[in-house]
């Protein structure tokens, strides 16, 4: 009756990767104070290394590594999963995660010997309740599961948003928490359609089960709908740009790097690892389109914005507007969709890298001019001449110029339309990076020219170091080795439940 | 013998479902909110009280009957109570 | 009829009705209500599937109940949360509107980092 | 037996359906809120009812509950009129 | 021929016709008393569904508690303005709204009536597993709750943390630390504290009986801990007792109790059960209603909370 349990070395590794944040928040919110920030900071590189290790795991076995909860196989019981790109995932995460911790310490800190503050407890719990809601976002093998991590993500997100109490920020913040309960339950209800028709809910069981029937398309079309919300994919787009340019600076970062990238992965989770066998062309092709639209009108908005947060945070509307081409470019099992594959996940990390980076500096940015109205930002790059080259870094990588990650991901995705013969979608991409050349020039134009700027307080080394850090990663991203892109194909399902 | 037991249950939950529809009629007919509460008040809590009473031969264990009456007896001081708050509420502001 | 089949449809007029009001209606509050409604019909269809799975002496499987369960109470804190930001929303500023177009204020650029 | 106990279930439900319509006509909230009040009692009657007829088992532990909740809104709703008079005490969390 | 199925359909149509009132209402708070009444009957289709334990949680959570949320908020908001949340749809957005709501409901229907037949099931597998890795409760719900899938429960005891941080950093920075509003006027009416006082203690009785059957009949630490949040709000409403400050300890240990037990729990199942999150044969049954005993204690704290709301300044 029983299956066998999957578990396999290293798998307990995910269970920890997954507490230990947990364990975080729990003791954050019993100490409180001061010691909540500790507790955050402390726990963030043994995050990281359990980060590392499960992708050492991944890469020496060359297979996924599997934990089965309570020792009981599905369908009864949960399981843990990560492969290739979760492991990518996980470390991408941990890294952006941590620089983003140590930049908050300048305006979340608590003084010693001051009482606990709301802003202080509540950045600190609602980080760690990021790292583990991805954590589990990455490595979850349970559609159901995956909900509760999907809810989790959206509890911690939602009260950063507006965690400076301005109204304008409540009101994003609400608009926020109201399209991603739609998505979540929009998720749920396809959820329950999976599970009355196939009685479970373990991906790659359902994965072996599936086939192209009325039930499952609507499941799909409910579920693919709710994360798009939740995604903020175009025409779904409207929440993000308030929510994350009112954001502290630090919180943005995570927010644009990584929380949208976390429905996205689910997305790419249904339709690769649980549908694979699904004849899914239409689908993709309407994802695609929609991502093109996305390029297109958050570019054109992004170069309308007076400020600079405002434009970042249309620009993420754009960037994700690409992810959703690899929808199209890496369907069914071809030659040419290895290609799109390595393509999208090189965009998700591109993106999440430049646009942390981006954020950052445009907090800096804020902070030492009291503003950031793109207008006033004459002689700025002068006065701040490691924020500025971050942003111009950032900047590239959107744009897709080499050598940057950006460049990697939209020149892999142009061969791949090539060689798939879908021409059409190199139209989106080369005309995206043109509006992005447009928009970083406009910030960087007015702050190259000559002006009198008034600082109010330089910037802190440390935190532009650590912008910039996240900037250079994402250029090092174009250097990614073969082997990189290889991890990236362990465990990924090629069609009909066939693991490579 | 089985028969005369049925027999009360079916008069008493008769009887309730007489009362409930009591009740209903008077929330609807009575012209203002303190006879509308007065008439709510009354019925439902004999509705409800006489349908427990007619299930209480039929229960299978003490426990169950013992549930029965509390059931009843907390509807009877919910009802009481916010009967009483509701008419002081309505004499001290019309809202 | 089956009462699963009713209990069925009354679920999908539920997300139905549900989802015109969380898109119709411009005051917050009612979006929530409309997302609620919304929720409990995604339960019931949750509850069909557990009723249709009675199976092996069960009367339901009890798998999709239990998730019901969880359901409900995030659902309830969603909720909580949805509340406390309206009612916050509207001391500080007296109104309760969610379009952003009302909230772009003449720009002082004074941005909060 | 159990034929009529569904049935009385189904008069009661029907009627405190109709009560229901003061939920539409109001006047005041005071009605609406007794409309909801007598429904909750017509549930309970109405859960006991199937529950006997059915054998469902648990059922009268949520009636248990139900019955416990039966004065829980309206208790909330009294409290909230108070705050037109003490604006002061129950105000917002904003001077 | 049975009254049942009539019974059925009654219900159905009450359901969704107090649904189309919460949506169509003109009148806020007319919408939200609609939206009470409607959680009540909904508790009686869960029922019908054979599903006593959802049923307890939907009339304790979906709508005792969550009607007080709602009753609250739909008051203090109802002397806004009725336009001020922006202006009313126009046809071209009902048309639209109506089209897309019409053609998701249907799908939904059309799907909903071609479910395979036989329906697939965990149930048979679930049974087998009492006798192995499982529990060995009699009510299959907590089963899965606490055994088979304990670790979507115990993150969802992290969502509900999240929530209630969530909701206290709404308050003002100067407020933080300080007890919520309190819940009742200030002075309560004599009905309101003979009721509570009556209310409570026996209420509290009822929530711990549903929590201990919970084991082995419907009812456990969710259902359980929700009516002792009630009893807890009613007597907070009659001003017997006052929301506990949100730093002290004591309310953030009991809000913690559940999850971290939990948690230390499943970290020490590969000593006692060779893997995370089991729990050995023998001993499952004291340790899960072990676990169970915290979380009722961590849903009692929590859910008040939430509705209690941020911290308020006028109370140091």
């Amino acid at each position: 009756m029983m299956a066998p349990d999957p578990t396999t070395p290293g798998g307990s590794l995910l269970v920890l990767a997954i507490l230990l944040p947990c364990a975080g928040i729990i003791l954050s919110f019993v100490l409180g104070g001061r010691n909540a920030e500790r507790v955050a900071l402390g726990l963030t590189p043994f995050g990281f290394a359990l980060a590392c290790a499960i992708a050492f795991h991944v890469a020496s076995a060359g297979k996924p590594v599997v934990y089965a909860l309570g020792g009981l196989a599905p369908p009864l019981g949960i399981a843990l999963r990560a492969d290739g790109v979760s492991a990518v995932m996980l470390v991408a995460a941990a890294v952006i995660l941590t620089a983003a911790s140590f930049y908050a310490r300048a305006k979340f800190a608590t003084p010693e010997g001051a009482p606990e503050s709301r802003i202080a407890l509540t950045f600190w719990i609602m980080l760690q309740a990021i790292w583990a809601a991805l954590t589990i976002i990455f490595v979850g093998g349970d559609l159901f599961n995956l909900y509760v991590a999907l809810e989790l993500l959206t509890f911690a997100a939602v009260p950063l948003v507006c965690i400076d109490g301005r109204p304008e920020t409540l009101a994003a913040a609400l608009r926020y928490l109201l399209f991603a309960l739609f998505g979540s339950i929009s998720y749920l209800l396809g959820v329950a359609l999976f599970y009355g028709a196939y009685g479970t809910l373990d991906i790659p069981l359902l994965a072996q089960k599936v086939q192209s029937t009325p039930i499952v398309w609507m499941a799909a079309a409910l579920m693919t709908g709710g994360l798009l919300a939740k995604t903020a994919l175009f025409p779904l787009h409207l929440w993000l740009p308030p929510a994350h340019a009112n954001a502290p600076a630090a919180a943005s970062a995570v927010l644009s790097g990584l929380v949208v990238k976390g429905s996205f992965f689910l997305t790419l989770r249904l339709w690769f690892y649980v549908l694979p066998a699904l004849p899914a062309a239409g689908a993709a092709n309407i994802l695609g389109a929609l991502g093109s639209a996305a390029i297109i009108v958050g570019s054109v908005l992004a170069l309308r914005q007076a400020r600079l947060k405002l434009l970042i945070a249309y620009s993420t509307v754009a960037q994700i507007g690409y992810l959703f081409l690899v929808f199209p470019l890496a369907m069914g099992a071809h030659v040419w969709s290895d290609i799109g594959w390595s393509a999208g996940v090189m965009q998700i990390l591109a993106h999440a890298f430049a646009k942390a980076a981006m954020f950052l500096s445009a907090g800096l940015l804020a902070e030492a001019l009291g503003h950031d109205q793109i207008a006033r930002l004459g002689g700025a790059a002068r006065a701040l001449p490691m924020t500025f080259l971050t942003l111009g870094l950032g900047g590239l990588s959107l744009m897709g110029l080499p050598p940057s990650g950006g460049f990697s991901a939209k020149w892999l995705m142009l061969q791949a339309s090539v060689a798939s013969g879908q021409w059409v979608w190199t139209l989106p991409v080369l005309a995206g990076g043109l509006l992005a050349a447009g928009y970083v020039y406009r910030i960087l134009t007015p702050a190259l020219s000559e002006g009198d700027i008034v600082l109010k307080a330089p910037p802190k080394r440390s935190r532009e170091a650590i912008a910039l850090g996240l900037a250079l990663i994402a250029l090092a991203l174009g250097f990614a080795p073969q082997g990189f892109f290889d991890l990236l194909e362990i465990g990924r399902p090629l069609a009909a439940g066939t693991l490579r | 013998m089985i028969a005369l037991v049925d027999l009360f249950s079916l008069a008493a939950i008769g009887a309730g479902v007489f009362f409930f529809f009591a009740g209903t009629v008077g929330l609807l007919r009575f012209p203002d909110s303190l006879t509308r509460l007065h008439a709510l008040a009354k019925a439902d809590n004999l509705g409800l009280g006489l349908v427990a009473l007619g299930l209480l031969p039929r229960a299978d264990t003490a426990l169950a009957a013992l549930k029965l009456i509390v059931i009843w007896a907390l509807v009877l001081l919910s009802g009481a109570s916010t009967a009483q708050l509701i008419g002081r509420a309505l004499r001290r502001g019309r809202k | 009829m089956s009462p699963w089949v009713l209990a069925g449809l009354v679920g999908a007029a539920l997300v139905g009705l549900g989802l015109y009001g969380l898109i119709l209606h411009p005051h917050p509050l009612r979006k929530l209500l409309a997302f609620n409604l919304i929720g409990s019909g995604v339960f019931l269809v949750f509850g069909i599937v557990a009723r249709r799975g009675a199976a092996a002496g069960f009367s339901f499987d009890p798998i999709p109940q239990a998730m019901v369960i969880t359901g409900i109470v995030v659902a309830f804190a969603a909720s909580a949360l949805a509340v406390a930001l309206i009612l916050r929303l509207h001391a500080e500023s007296g109104r309760v509107t969610l379009d952003p177009e009302a909230w772009t204020k003449p720009d002082d650029g004074a941005a909060k980092s | 037996m159990n034929e009529p106990l569904l049935a009385a279930a189904g008069l009661i439900i029907l009627t405190v359906a109709i009560g229901l319509i003061r939920i539409l006509r109001g006047p005041d909230d005071v009605d609406r809120l007794m409309a909801v009040q007598l429904l909750g009692t017509g549930g309970i009657a109405a859960l006991l009812l199937t529950a006997y007829a059915t054998g469902v088992p648990g059922v009268d532990d949520v009636a248990l509950g139900l019955a416990l909740l039966a004065a829980f809104a309206t208790m909330a709703f009294v409290n909230l009129l108070e705050t037109d008079d003490d604006e002061t005490e129950l105000g917002e969390t904003e001077p | 021929m049975s009254v049942l199925p009539f019974l059925d359909v009654a219900l159905a149509l009450l359901i969704v016709g107090l649904a189309v009132w919460t949506i169509a209402a003109r009148v806020l708070f007319a919408s939200v008393v609609g939206y009470v009444a409607y959680g009540l009957l909904l508790a009686l289709v869960w029922v019908r569904l054979y599903a006593p334990d959802v049923a307890l949680t939907e009339a304790a959570v979906g709508s005792g508690v969550t009607g007080v949320l709602l009753i609250t908020a739909g008051k203090r908001l109802g002397a806004a303005r009725a336009g001020e949340a922006g202006p009313a749809p126009g046809l071209a957005q009902k048309l639209f709204a109506g089209a897309l709501a019409l053609l998701v409901a249907g799908a939904l229907a059309a799907v909903i009536l071609i479910l395979p037949d036989p329906a697939p099931s965990l149930a048979p597998q679930a049974a087998a597993a009492a006798d192995g890795p499982g529990a060995g409760l009699g009510n299959p719900i907590t089963a899965v709750l606490i055994s088979y899938r304990s670790f979507d429960t115990m993150l969802e005891k992290v969502v509900l943390i999240l929530a209630v941080l969530g909701v206290w950093s709404v308050g003002a920075d100067k407020a933080w630390g300080a007890a919520p509003a309190p819940l009742g006027q200030r002075n309560p009416y004599g009905a309101s504290v003979f009721l509570a006082q009556m209310l409570a203690p026996v209420g509290a009785v009822i929530g711990v009986h549903i929590f201990w059957v919970g084991a082995d009949a419907p009812g456990g630490a969710f259902q359980g801990g929700a009516l002792l949040a009630a009893m807890w709000m009613i007597a907070m409403m009659a001003r017997i007792t006052e929301p506990p400050r949100i730093d002290a300890r004591r309310l953030r240990l009991a809000l913690v109790a559940g999850p971290a037990v939990f948690l230390i729990a499943g970290l020490a199942g590969p000593l006692m059960a060779g893997s995370f999150f089991a729990f050995p044969h023998a001993f499952a049954k004291p340790i899960i209603l072990f676990i169970e005993a915290f979380m009722l204690l961590s849903i009692a704290v929590a859910l008040p909370a939430l509705v209690a709301g941020p911290p308020s300044g006028r109370s140091e």
